[in-house]
């Protein structure tokens, strides 16, 4: 094995991790963002509204991560045309971090309904009394404190969210893996450039959950 | 006169997206960095050229997405991409989902196998493995033949270009059925070139055209003249020069592909009818 | 001010309240007392809306509880509320704790929360503490911020559930110190708590519950002096045993 | 846009032999199936061995369990699938990689591949899942057993794992659904399972939407079926009088 | 029978046993008390090597338990123990409990293993509950089951380590019994506990630890009679208090 190819190569497979990190970081947010509305939509007392995103959790955790983004690669530029009937260009990444967002959304939507439902019924009771509203209640006492409790959890998903991205290959998106075998290939050395992918992946997540365990002991003394 | 179609979409969004392929060597390939190279990629920045001046927008971004053989016809079906200049082959099927530009290259499917091997036509391959690519004219070709003929051949389906070749050269496949002009690609592309060649009948003729969403004759006739007029001032040779008959990137190997009577007539006579029309 | 009249409350099937009624009066200071289970807590929290009720209706300071269109946030923030296990925030410090809801509710300034909040500490005796957060308290010194707290709301009534049982014994008196002195200076109080000692004290009125009803209320002269129901002697038996 | 809704497409031939392309779903359906239940076999074994290696306190196997563990969590699975199915073969010797890669069908050795992959895999988190369960258990029945003086493979078979293995029916079951789910990147080495039939019916009919419909209700129904049939098996092994194991 | 000499254990620094020595005759039963701490369970559990000990030895039956190369597992037959929380295992029913080891350690066949563990269930009157499982039964029962699981094995001795400190007050006798017919059986048996009312009836000596090392060892009339150690006299000043 000759690793000494991939070094020139760095520039390119540079590109394609910071593809790699930004839809780990923006499908993070997004699907914190909608988790979290799902989760509250999930403890409401519409039953209606608690139904659907029971079902939307159920659903999407039964179906394969590959599938929903092969699927939303092609749907959502259709479905955002016809939604907005114009012919805005839809990005494959973009199409990618839907797919990501809502898939990994019924995820989180479950790490933060745990994390809302051990703050005790006390808390909220105190907020109300206080004269707070549902919004304020939620808002400014029980995220926080399940945030903060959930922390670790949702450390844990970021991760393996992160290693997930790489299924984005089916797409033909150039993050990490994909430079990386591509630029294998097009040297002869495909071998030498996915070990050193799979080197660089294990030396980030690996990393990231040392630390949260780290924070995790750290929040539990 | 008001525009329509992918021509407004462009000159709203202030962006053209161009699918390529990554390992169609040498028409639409990567090589050092994210730009596609190749003979087709040189073909697309004239009709970009085109579109620029067409819409007077001598600052239009260019964006780059990637697509494989099974992708590509959504991709430009959904508007994920404006049009993609490639490899693809230009059939009365893929006409009812897109458009096609003139043609733009033409090529016969073939086999690669081992220089050495005992390989020499598909009649050769019953009950082998062979590897073809997923979406491709020649998976189509090499199934229904398998099953006519009752050659109880196992055909492997590969991601891309690259990856079938990389099946045929890590043994797990004999031979590796494509168009003959991106065979020669992979050749330049292997460790040791001359460990290969290119056998058998070809299956079938097929003429390449640039694909783009259907029912837009504006966004297609911008296209067809730049195309037509590359042919015509004879730059179309020196594009074929430089990708067949010089070396290419990555490995500075000349293909040695000299242009076919078929393509010089295709030249001479440009059509955006398939092979099957003609 | 608080007019509980006929109020009847169901879990599912299971009735807990049954045809609840009582008055209170501006200035009163009512104890509710009665066994574990017996609905006191429920009671309570139908006040200030905490639990919705199916039958009955409860009026304070003018306003029904229960209607639809009652404005809930504004009555309760006139409501004081006192818990068993104090529910301070704790990812908020005391003075945090103090300042949050005068600002999002009553649309307090930083500095006019600041020192009502600041004012508050003093008067239950923990200025010291107001950078703390409530992890760092005792059980009596979060109960006295916990009762801070719902005074800076400038509250016409407080409720209290039980705000000593889950303090160590020699927390109590502390809890019970503030609120005798609120009593003395004429806080309208509904305390749900077995301090006798408190009661006898402080209150005007007691409600004994039991079974989701309530079975006596009377003057505090009565309760603790002439013969009462059976099951209010056998409770009160018990409970002075200590 | 231009796009020919038709449900009837499942039913039209696929244009090779007499097929139909439903027949295309039912033959995916089945090598998904069959590639997670063996894929399960794989992790359920060697994951059971790695958590039970992990709970032996100070002992070398402990640690080497550890790496185990961090190794195969750390690196995605696709290019875990990469490494087992385009290196390692290129490194078995000479007769076997012939055997290999030319004797065996494609099919069989892709499926090989992905079953070691997804098994060893699947094993790192199946192992974490047993740890936690046997240390959900308390020391004294370690301790009642080594006393009665039972051995310490005895001991884990008769009294340790039994228990832990109650405990984490949950977990487990989700582990046993995510093989079937995972199971979906062989198509990216060209196993023809459910997703890899479903991407070429979408290619070869255009009626990609019909597809993946179909594609979907069928994954949905599978998980909601294996998930009542955990259920149904937390039932059966259920000890009376015995309701927070767990909480211990 | 059971020989300690000198042992010494260390948790890390902390060193919980500090040369340790006793000696257990066949037929005797010495009973271990002294504060939460001292080191009992860690003395008890190092007889049948449930912990290892880094000085001193122990003889069992002639046979040294902290050698490498002792056959543990046969050493631990001969050795029934009964611990505070029962351990019984949950997921085997009561006659499974009793089976196991008879089969696994010494290979008795399942209807013998059967015949002797009913024989046991009967002596400690719950051959009733043979086929429930240990959930569905009260403390007490669940203590006699392990006191029949250890005679299952035909022991030679018996080691308990606070057999009824986890059981409510009215259990506590109906295990007491099991343990007072055994001993005058002629058992060989090292109790934990701080039954004094049993030490007194059946103990022939008592042993009292503080801070990992053994303060008293001496006859049952010593150690209830005359004057000790001033720490032994207080504890047992405050467990007979009550
Ligand atoms: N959310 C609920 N769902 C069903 N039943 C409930 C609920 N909350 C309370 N109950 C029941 O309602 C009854 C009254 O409860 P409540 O808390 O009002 O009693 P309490 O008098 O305050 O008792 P304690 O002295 O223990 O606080 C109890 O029997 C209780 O089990
Ligand atoms: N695994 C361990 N690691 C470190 N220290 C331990 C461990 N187990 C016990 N200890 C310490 O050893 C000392 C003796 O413990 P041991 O359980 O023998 O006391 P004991 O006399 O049985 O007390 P009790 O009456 O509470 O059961 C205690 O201080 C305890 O904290
Ligand atoms: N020309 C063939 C194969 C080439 C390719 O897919 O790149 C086709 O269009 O199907
Ligand atoms: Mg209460
Ligand atoms: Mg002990």
């Amino acid at each position: 094995m000759d690793f000494s190819n991939i070094i020139p190569a760095l520039p390119s497979m540079m590109e394609g991790l910071w593809v790699t990190v930004k839809l780990t970081i923006m499908a993070v947010i997004g699907g914190v963002a909608i988790g979290t509305l799902l989760a509250l939509a999930r403890l409401s007392k519409n039953s209606l509204l608690a139904n659907l995103a029971g079902f939307y959790v159920n659903y999407f955790r039964s179906i394969p991560l590959l599938l929903v983004i092969t699927w939303f690669y092609f749907m959502v530029p259709f479905i955002i045309g016809w939604v907005t009937g114009t012919n805005r260009p839809i990005g494959a990444l973009t199409s990618c971090l839907i797919a990501f967002m809502l898939f990994e959304a019924a995820y989180f939507c479950e790490i933060v309904r745990a994390g809302i439902q051990s703050i005790g019924k006390g808390q909220i009771n105190a907020a109300y009394a206080l004269g707070m509203n549902y919004r304020q209640a939620m808002q400014l006492i029980i995220l926080p404190q399940a945030f903060r409790k959930m922390m670790p959890l949702l450390l844990q998903q970021s991760i393996i969210l992160f290693q997930d991205t790489s299924l984005v290959y089916a797409v033909g998106i150039m993050d990490f893996l994909n430079t990386a075998r591509s630029r294998g290939d097009i040297i002869g050395q495909p071998h030498e450039f996915l070990l050193f992918a799979g080197l660089i992946y294990f030396l980030i997540s690996f990393s990231a959950s040392t630390l949260v365990t780290r924070l995790n002991k750290r929040l539990s003394v | 006169q008001e525009l329509s179609g992918t021509l407004k979409k462009i000159k709203d969004s202030g962006v053209i997206v161009l699918g390529h392929r990554d390992s169609s060597i040498p028409f639409s390939y990567l090589a050092n960095d994210s730009k596609p190279i190749g003979y087709s990629a040189d073909l697309s920045s004239k009709i970009v050229d085109a579109i620029k001046q067409e819409l007077k927008m001598p600052n239009l971004t260019v964006r780059y997405n990637l697509v494989t053989s099974q992708t590509r016809i959504p991709l430009v079906q959904n508007g994920t991409v404006d049009f993609e200049c490639g490899s693809t082959t230009n059939n009365l099927e893929r006409q009812k989902q897109v458009a096609f530009s003139l043609g733009i290259f033409e090529i016969g499917t073939r086999l690669l196998v081992r220089k050495d091997s005992p390989y020499k036509d598909f009649a050769d391959l019953a009950g082998k493995n062979v590897v073809t690519t997923a979406g491709t004219t020649s998976e189509r070709i090499l199934k229904k033949m398998n099953d006519e003929k009752k050659m109880g051949m196992n055909i492997i389906s590969a991601k891309d270009h690259g990856e079938s070749f990389l099946m045929l050269e890590s043994g797990r496949a004999v031979a590796f059925m494509m168009d003959d002009a991106l065979l020669a690609g992979e050749m330049a592309k292997a460790k040791k070139p001359s460990d290969w060649a290119i056998v058998g009948k070809s299956q079938s003729n097929e003429i390449y055209g640039c694909m783009m969403r259907k029912d837009d004759p504006a966004f297609k006739k911008v296209v067809d003249n730049a195309l037509a007029s590359t042919f015509k001032s004879g730059e179309v040779n020196t594009i074929y020069k430089r990708w067949f008959l010089s070396p290419v990137p990555p490995k500075g190997l000349n293909l040695n592909f000299p242009m076919s009577d078929e393509l010089k007539q295709l030249i001479a006579n440009p059509t955006d009818k398939s092979a099957e029309q003609m | 001010m608080i007019s509980i009249k006929n109020i009847s409350k169901w879990y599912g099937d299971f009735q807990v309240l049954t045809d609840c009624s009582a008055d209170i009066k501006k200035g009163e200071v009512v104890v509710v007392c009665g066994p574990s289970g017996s609905g006191k807590s429920t009671l309570i929290k139908c006040v200030n809306a905490l639990e919705p009720f199916q039958k009955g209706e409860i009026i304070f300071d003018g306003t029904s509880v229960g209607l639809p269109d009652t404005d809930l946030p504004k009555l309760r923030s006139k409501i004081g509320m006192v818990f068993q296990n104090f529910e301070l925030f704790p990812h908020l410090s005391i003075i945090e704790n103090l300042m949050l809801a005068q600002q999002r509710v009553l649309n307090r300034s930083s500095d006019e929360a600041r020192s009502k909040g600041m004012q508050l500490l003093d008067r239950v005796g923990l200025s010291a503490q107001a950078a703390k957060f409530p992890g760092q308290l005792s059980g009596g010194q979060q109960q006295r911020v916990a009762i801070a707290r719902a005074l800076a709301m400038n509250p016409i009534a407080m409720l209290f559930d039980e705000p000593t049982s889950a303090l160590d014994p020699e927390m109590v008196n502390e809890v019970l110190d503030v609120m005798t002195e609120l009593a003395r200076e004429g806080m309208t109080m509904m305390c749900v708590t077995h301090e006798m000692g408190f009661a006898r004290r402080v209150a005007n009125r007691v409600i004994f519950m039991d079974g989701g009803r309530i079975e006596e209320d009377c003057s505090k002269e009565d309760f603790f002096g002439t013969p009462r129901g059976e099951r209010a002697q056998h409770f009160l038996s018990k409970i002075l045993q200590h | 846009m231009n796009y020919h809704w038709d449900w009837g497409v499942f039913f039209k031939p696929t244009g090779i032999g007499t097929e139909i392309y439903l027949h295309w779903f039912i033959t995916g359906l089945g090598w998904t199936i069959a590639l997670a239940l063996c894929s399960w076999i794989i992790a359920l074994s060697l994951g059971t061995i790695i958590g039970v290696a992990r709970t032996l306190p100070g002992h070398f196997l402990s640690r080497i369990a550890a790496a185990y563990v961090a190794l195969f969590r750390n690196v995605p699975l696709l290019v875990q699938l990469f490494i087992w199915y385009f290196m390692v073969p290129d490194y078995l010797p000479e007769n076997l990689q012939t055997w290999f890669k030319q004797d065996l069908n494609p099919a069989t050795s892709a499926f090989i591949s992905t079953i070691i992959c997804l098994g060893l895999f699947t094993a790192a988190r199946v192992a974490e899942q047993v740890r936690t369960g046997i240390q959900a258990l308390s020391k004294g029945q370690t301790n009642a057993a080594l006393a009665l003086g039972l051995s310490l493979p005895q001991l884990y078979k008769d009294v340790l794992l039994p228990q832990a293995f109650r405990i984490i029916i949950p977990p487990m079951t989700s582990e046993f659904l995510n093989v079937f789910k995972n199971s979906s990147v062989a198509s990216l080495i060209g196993l023809m399972e459910l997703l890899a039939q479903t991407k070429q019916t979408a290619e070869f009919t255009a009626n990609l939407f019909e597809a993946f419909t179909l594609a979907t209700l069928i994954y949905f129904t599978l998980n909601m079926s294996l998930m009542l049939l955990m259920r149904w098996v937390e039932k059966r092994v259920q000890v009376p009088g015995l309701i927070a194991l767990g909480g211990k």
